[in-house]
């Protein structure tokens, strides 16, 4: 089986934010955007709104940061990991994120970040515009692939 | 307080100034080497990289001490020392995985940095905006805005 | 829920105090033999020396444990743990307990030696040690055992003007934390203060007929008022042995990952439990104050159900002697043997350096003089960094704006760095 | 406390103090959350006769109780004062991202009393209020306002006046962010009067639900069941610009201030098709999943650059049928009283009031000095300006069509306004239903939005009935799965004869709406068609672990429409007061003229049904002993 990716069309996404309060809800039992894995940017003027959450990168820079190990990739799953009794709460994750993702929780000062509900994320299944999907690594590919080739050809004006 | 010096090495360009301000408004003395900031150089890159306590919340600089002087501010999330009961031993210094642990030879004691108790007089005077001072929340909510709108830029190219 | 803490040593404290601090609610109970409150042992031969006063040994006042809501019963020892019926029993009263954590600590170690128990004979290892060497009123010592401990003991009292000799079975001193060359380099600041040094030299009697008239060993004799045993630590597991927890090959209370012991709500902390070293994996007994704490946190978190588990023993001994760092972090040459290490040794006016790098990690790092930047040194070592990856991160100019900490271990690494290019 | 954030915060700006109340459980219950809190604490504390613009009125922000949850268009803040239009209860209800960030600053509700000295704002942060000067944003329109004050506080919600509020124009609104805001009822007026520009606020405080699982579960549910709703898919493309063709065909459009009937033009003028031409992309405020708010861009033409959210059935309504502008015109309209923070229904409705008594000679082109005409954006846009800025003539439009009215001889038959609020549309004389008696009824006056049959068809048209009842329209099932008491829903539908009673289904629509008006969810039709009060008491339940009845919840709703009677009551609200404008008595536009006396009828049954005393419509001692209302 091919690694499932989350996959984020924020062209579809209009800024309900249900998937914060769903993620909060599952992961911590409480419902606030500041403890949802996944966080939407809206922003107003330009109109856009954009989810964002983790890439789960290969080589995980917050988990290069992390000075005392407590991120870890999980090469099974894809998933990249922090362990909580490890995490010193220095924040230096939450910097080095280049996507902005790493999330730190004040209350309980640890980093926190997605891990996909362990498989099956629950964002997904409440997202009603299908922005968040979880799918196959090549259809997500796929999917990217074909939006840059129909906007190249309407450029080129073909279609 | 939940607020942290929020670092952007990209726009340090070495001067130093904060290391001057912090020593002179911590310890009296004009001595970049007391500074509870340091940039770190990297001479052939031209890259300066502030560096000062992070405030971890759960910090081993507390765990080695071997005088538990290291401690928790409960009100303001500050990691703060009780200086009279430092032994000097350092102990901390190697433990502090940043290096953010100052050894003040003059007091002989280690010292970290306090966001001097919540306005920081190195990112008052900072010239170029590579330290700010901010909430976490807020800090966070800015990278994501970047993330976003970067994303959205390519998207519009793509 | 009743949580019984046996020791107020620094795991004893920190294991109360992470359970305090995590619930509010939680019974805490503290045994303990001593009656002091807790004190920091490392800082004795501070006290020694005269660079502090005896109050500031203490870290807390008696007050400070009923500020936090720890009831204690110190001044009596813990005659046995009932593990069925979850009591302990203290001066012939049982007290029952929903869990345990022991933290019995270490004790020091004597050799069988003919005179040891004459007068004038000491350890040092708690205030009353202290107490009673000074009382002693040493003026001539002999301090057996050059581990950090016998050093910093012989520095402290050759500061206090007394004539002090240091006595080592094996070869060097400080054998176990420090290889040949920075033991040397040690030696010699010993030795320029005064002291006599003999390396590889067994104490085979303390002579004296009521009380320490001197010392022989198998090379000399050595005139002394004071004896000092400095020659290790034991892990203090008689209670835990009689009731019946088991205990590991290196002396100490066999615990898991979660410093739970074999027995049901039973936890163990500190110096009286082995550990796994975070680099070999092996079971290993590292006595040192930052583990103990360490391992206190975790056994606490694990007591009042908080799944958190230890990520092993890191070696960090740092010792300042005569105002110069000597720092030793990981392992030592000696115990990595020869096979497949890559040693770098660097010498100034400032800092001495011995870094020793297997499988493109580093292993281990001792240092003498001014050791700025080391923090980051030991992260690498701890994290098992490879320096491929740290070398990554220097070539990304993205990466290492978001790692400057690792600039400050460069100065350690860049030769080895620039040697692989 | 489950579910609530379980403190009121109050704000006295007259002794610049900040206090917090704790939030009572049996109050919570009592009174559920957003209108109910702000009804309840209005009619305990306002004494009665104080003058609406003056430091004795309060504002109260309620936040609904499900917002802060992923409980479906859970998102809604009701705001409530002394209204200066109509001197009675004025209240207004806003959705976006207000409401969620004022329950995670760790208040349910915000209390503002009294008068600031001098221009301030209220900031709130995680459970701490300030009252800080605002002399940076006097004068400032709400777009720079908002973005003044998102500059200075990262990451707060904004809920502010713009110049009308601070010139206290009557009709001003309360602005929630750059789009949203309160806009009925002059609540703007009162804050402006209270001279405080804007509340800004800002929490990352959690809501804690009692049965995580079950909210889940009910939020998982409660998506479906919208999204089964026939609605759902043409509002979440049109939003509520669906009605606009239907409206304009059955003459329920107001159009020319209510003078003409049906435009022939209209449906190609400001059909829904009309959302494709300016946009592609849909906005939702939070935990939506209909996204009924459009991003509009003018893409040619003189507003061309113009982007707003925008394309609302109410401006296009206000400004495009009753004042006859052009699409492009309207969006640019709807910019400017986002800006102005006014009205859009009050102000588009009182300058087609000013064309026509200037096209009927009652005023003259010097008393305005300029031309102005329908369809005339320009004009229509300085008469806006003016209105604001209280200049010339603007400065008696600015106290509401009702009171201009009294200043010009002759005016009042062209005086558009119940109870002194002016209309939207829903003109009842072509369409009589269910809502078009709600305009009557509603405590506010002047429009239809607190009384909607839950499923409403907007296929027909058709008055047969008379005046007690209208068309029902529905299948059988769809009158199984209506959730209503058995008893009530045979008394309310009759499936034989496919009609509805209009008096005992307007009670039971103002009291439904008022229950989602404070559990904070929105009453776009799919929601009203789907959820009812028996799966809002199971949400109500799992998230405040408080096990609640379908009934009981009715009840609080119903409590709370009392509870504002009462205060309009208290206030002098006089039975006469309770009729259409006169013209619609008297002209025919739009269909047939009104008979008072048919109209009277259907009132008098619906007081019988709310148990209110016949002609005077007061509740009877037995209603409020039944509801625990002891005045």
């Amino acid at each position: 089986m091919s690694v499932k990716v989350l996959f984020i069309d924020y062209r579809k996404c209009v800024g309900c934010a249900t998937c914060e309060m769903i993620c909060s809800l599952v992961n911590e039992g409480v419902c606030t955007p500041s403890l949802s894995r996944i966080r939407v940017v809206r922003n107003e003027k330009n109109n856009y709104s954009v989810p964002i959450t983790c890439a789960f990168c290969d080589k995980p820079p917050c988990a290069g940061v992390c000075p005392v190990t407590a991120i870890v990739k999980n090469r099974e799953t894809g998933a990249v990991e922090v362990r909580n009794d490890l995490c010193i709460g220095c924040r230096q994750c939450v910097q080095a994120c280049p996507f902005g993702h790493m999330s730190f929780d004040v209350s309980k000062g640890v980093a926190f970040k997605c891990d996909l509900c362990g498989g099956d994320p629950e964002c997904v299944k409440f997202c009603w515009t299908k922005a968040i999907q979880f799918i196959p690594l090549d259809m997500a590919l796929d999917s990217k692939r074909r939006t840059v080739a129909e906007r190249f050809l309407e450029e080129s004006g073909v279609i | 307080m939940n607020k942290a010096v929020v670092i952007n090495a990209e726009l340090c360009n070495g001067c130093g100034i904060c290391e001057l301000v912090c020593a002179l408004s911590t310890t009296g003395q004009w001595h970049p080497s007391l500074s509870r900031i340091k940039i770190l150089a990297d001479g052939q890159e031209n890259l300066y990289l502030p560096l000062t306590c992070i405030h971890c919340i759960n910090p081993p600089c507390a765990t080695a001490c071997l005088m538990n002087v290291i401690k928790k501010e409960p009100e303001t999330g500050l990691t703060i020392r009780d200086k009279t009961s430092c032994i000097g031993c350092r102990a901390c210094e190697i433990n502090c995985p940043f290096g953010a642990c100052v050894y003040d030879y003059i007091e002989e004691i280690v010292v970290n940095c306090d966001l001097c108790r919540g306005n920081p007089a190195c990112v008052q005077h900072c010239p170029t905006g590579a330290l700010n001072f901010m909430e976490i929340e807020e800090m966070m909510g800015r990278r994501r805005e970047k993330t976003a709108h970067e994303q959205v830029i390519k998207g519009m190219k793509a | 829920m009743r949580i019984a803490v046996i020791g107020n040593g620094a795991a004893g404290n920190e294991a109360a105090e992470t359970i305090r601090k995590y619930d509010k609610d939680a019974e805490i109970i503290m045994f303990s033999q001593e009656d002091y409150p807790e004190y920091s042992p490392c800082a004795l031969p501070d006290y020694i020396a005269g660079w502090i006063p005896r109050m500031r040994l203490f870290l807390k006042e008696h007050k400070d444990y009923e500020d936090k809501q720890i009831r204690t019963e110190f001044g009596s020892r813990v005659n046995e743990i009932n593990i069925e019926k979850r009591e302990v029993v203290v001066a012939g009263k049982a007290v029952s307990y929903d869990k345990l954590i022991i933290a019995t600590g270490s004790k020091v170690f004597v050799p069988p030696v003919k005179g040891a128990d004459l007068p004038g004979n000491f350890v040092l290892k708690s205030v009353s040690d202290v107490d009673s060497i000074l009382d002693h009123r040493p003026k001539k010592v002999a301090v057996i055992g050059a581990g950090n401990i016998g050093v910093e003991i012989a520095a402290a009292l050759k500061l206090q003007g007394c004539q002090v000799a240091l006595v080592e079975v094996a070869e060097r001193v400080m054998p176990k934390i420090f290889d040949h060359k920075p033991s040397l380099l040690i030696r010699k600041m010993l030795e320029s203060r005064g002291i006599e040094i003999c390396t590889g030299e067994t104490v085979r009697e303390v002579k004296g007929a009521s009380r320490v008239e001197g010392i022989a060993s198998d090379k000399r004799a050595i005139a002394c008022d004071t004896v000092i045993w400095a020659t290790g630590f034991r892990p203090n597991v008689e209670l835990a042995q009689k009731s019946g927890i088991g205990i590991g090959e290196s002396g100490g209370i066999r615990v898991n990952t979660r410093l739970e012991t074999d027995q049901p709500g039973v936890y163990a902390c500190g110096d009286c439990t082995e550990s796994l070293d975070i680099l070999t994996g092996k079971s290993v007994f590292t006595p040192l104050w930052a583990n103990a704490k360490r391992q206190a946190q975790v056994a606490a978190l694990n007591c009042i159900g908080r799944a958190v588990e230890y990520e092993g023993s890191f070696s960090t001994v740092i010792e300042e002697i005569y105002g110069t760092v000597c720092i030793s972090l990981g392992l030592t040459g000696e115990t990595l043997g020869q096979s497949n290490v890559r040693v770098l040794e660097k010498e100034d006016k400032q800092l001495y350096y011995k870094l020793l790098i297997v499988d493109d990690r580093i292993a281990g790092l001792q240092a003498i003089g001014r050791c700025s930047g080391i923090g980051a040194v030991a992260a690498l070592i701890k994290n098992k960094t490879s320096l491929c990856e740290v070398q990554r991160v220097f070539q990304n100019k993205a990466l290492i704006l978001k790692n400057p900490w690792y600039l400050g271990a460069v100065k350690y690494i860049l030769e080895y760095m620039n040697e692989m290019l | 406390m489950y579910g609530y954030a379980g403190r009121l915060l109050e704000v006295d700006l007259s002794r610049n103090r900040i206090s917090i109340r704790e939030l009572a459980p049996e109050f919570a219950r009592k009174h559920i959350g957003g209108i109910g809190f702000n009804a309840a604490v209005l009619y305990e504390e306002l004494p009665a006769g104080i003058d609406p613009l003056s430091e004795d009125n309060m504002l109260v922000f309620g936040v609904g109780t499900m917002v802060g949850t992923p409980f479906p268009t859970a998102a809604r803040t009701e705001v409530s004062a002394k209204s200066p239009m109509t001197g009675q209860f004025g209240t207004s209800n806003s959705g976006a991202f207000f409401g969620t960030q004022l329950k995670g600053s760790g208040f349910d509700a915000l209390i503002i009393k009294g008068k600031a000295e001098r221009p301030v704002y209220i900031y709130v942060d995680n459970g701490k209020a300030e009252i800080l000067d605002a002399s940076f944003l006097w004068g400032k329109d709400a777009w720079e306002a908002i973005d003044l004050l998102k500059s200075k506080h990262y990451g707060v919600e904004v809920a502010l006046i713009g110049q009308a509020g601070e010139n206290l124009v009557r009709f001003a609104s309360i602005e929630n962010g750059y789009y949203d805001g309160w806009g009925r009822t002059g609540l703007g007026a009162v804050m402006g009067s209270k001279r405080l520009k804007a509340v800004a606020v800002r929490g990352t405080q959690a809501t804690k639900p009692y049965d995580v699982k079950g909210l889940l579960e009910i939020s998982k549910e409660c998506q479906e069941l919208i999204k089964s709703s026939p609605f759902y898919i043409p509002f979440t493309k049109y939003g509520t610009m669906n009605a606009a063709v239907p409206y304009g065909r059955f003459g329920a459009m107001g159009t020319y201030n209510f003078s003409r009937g049906p435009l022939p033009d209209w449906e190609e003028r400001a059909g829904r098709q009309v959302v494709e031409k300016y946009s592609s992309r849909h906005v939702a405020c939070q935990s939506c999943i209909i996204a009924c708010g459009h991003w509009v861009e003018v893409k040619e033409g003189k507003y061309s650059g113009l982007k707003i959210k925008d394309l609302e059935i109410t401006p296009v309504a206000s400004f495009g049928a009753n004042l006859g502008l052009n699409m492009d015109a309207v969006i640019k309209a709807t910019e400017l009283c986002q800006r102005f923070g006014i009205d859009l229904v009050s102000a588009g409705s009182v300058i087609a009031f000013a064309v026509e008594l200037l096209k009927k000679g009652i005023i003259s082109r010097e008393d305005i000095g300029y031309d102005l005409d329908w369809g005339d954006d320009e004009a229509v846009f300085q008469l806006l300006q003016d209105i604001v800025e209280k200049k010339g003539i603007g400065k008696i439009l600015a106290e509401g069509t009702k009171r201009a009215a009294d200043h010009f001889k002759g005016a009042d038959k062209y005086a558009v306004h119940i109870k002194g609020l002016e209309i939207p549309m829903i003109d009842p004389r072509g369409r009589w239903s269910t809502w078009t008696l709600g305009m009557l009824t509603n405590i506010r006056g002047g429009d239809h939005l607190r009384c909607r049959n839950p499923i409403e068809n907007l296929r027909y048209n058709e008055n047969k009935h008379g005046y007690l009842k209208e068309r029902f329209g529905f299948t059988e099932k769809a009158y199984d799965q209506l959730d209503m008491p058995a008893d009530l829903k045979a008394r309310a539908i009759d499936l034989e004869n496919d009609t509805v009673d209009i008096a005992v289904m307007s009670r039971w629509a103002e009291d439904l709406i008022n229950l989602f008006n404070s559990m904070g969810i929105c009453i776009r039709p799919p929601v009203m068609h789907k959820i009812g009060p028996t799966v809002l008491a199971r949400a109500y339940t799992v998230l405040t672990g408080m096990e609640i009845t379908a009934e009981e919840l009715m009840r609080a709703a119903e409590r709370i429409w009392n509870l504002m009677k009462l205060f309009n009551i208290r206030e002098g609200e006089e039975p006469g007061e309770i009729k259409f404008p006169r013209r619609f008595y008297e002209e025919k536009a739009g269909g047939e003229k009104l008979d008072e006396e048919k109209i009277q009828n259907v009132l008098e049954k619906y007081y019988e049904v709310r148990g209110w005393e016949m002609n005077t419509g007061k509740p009877k001692r037995e209603t409020l002993e039944r509801l625990g209302i002891y005045p």
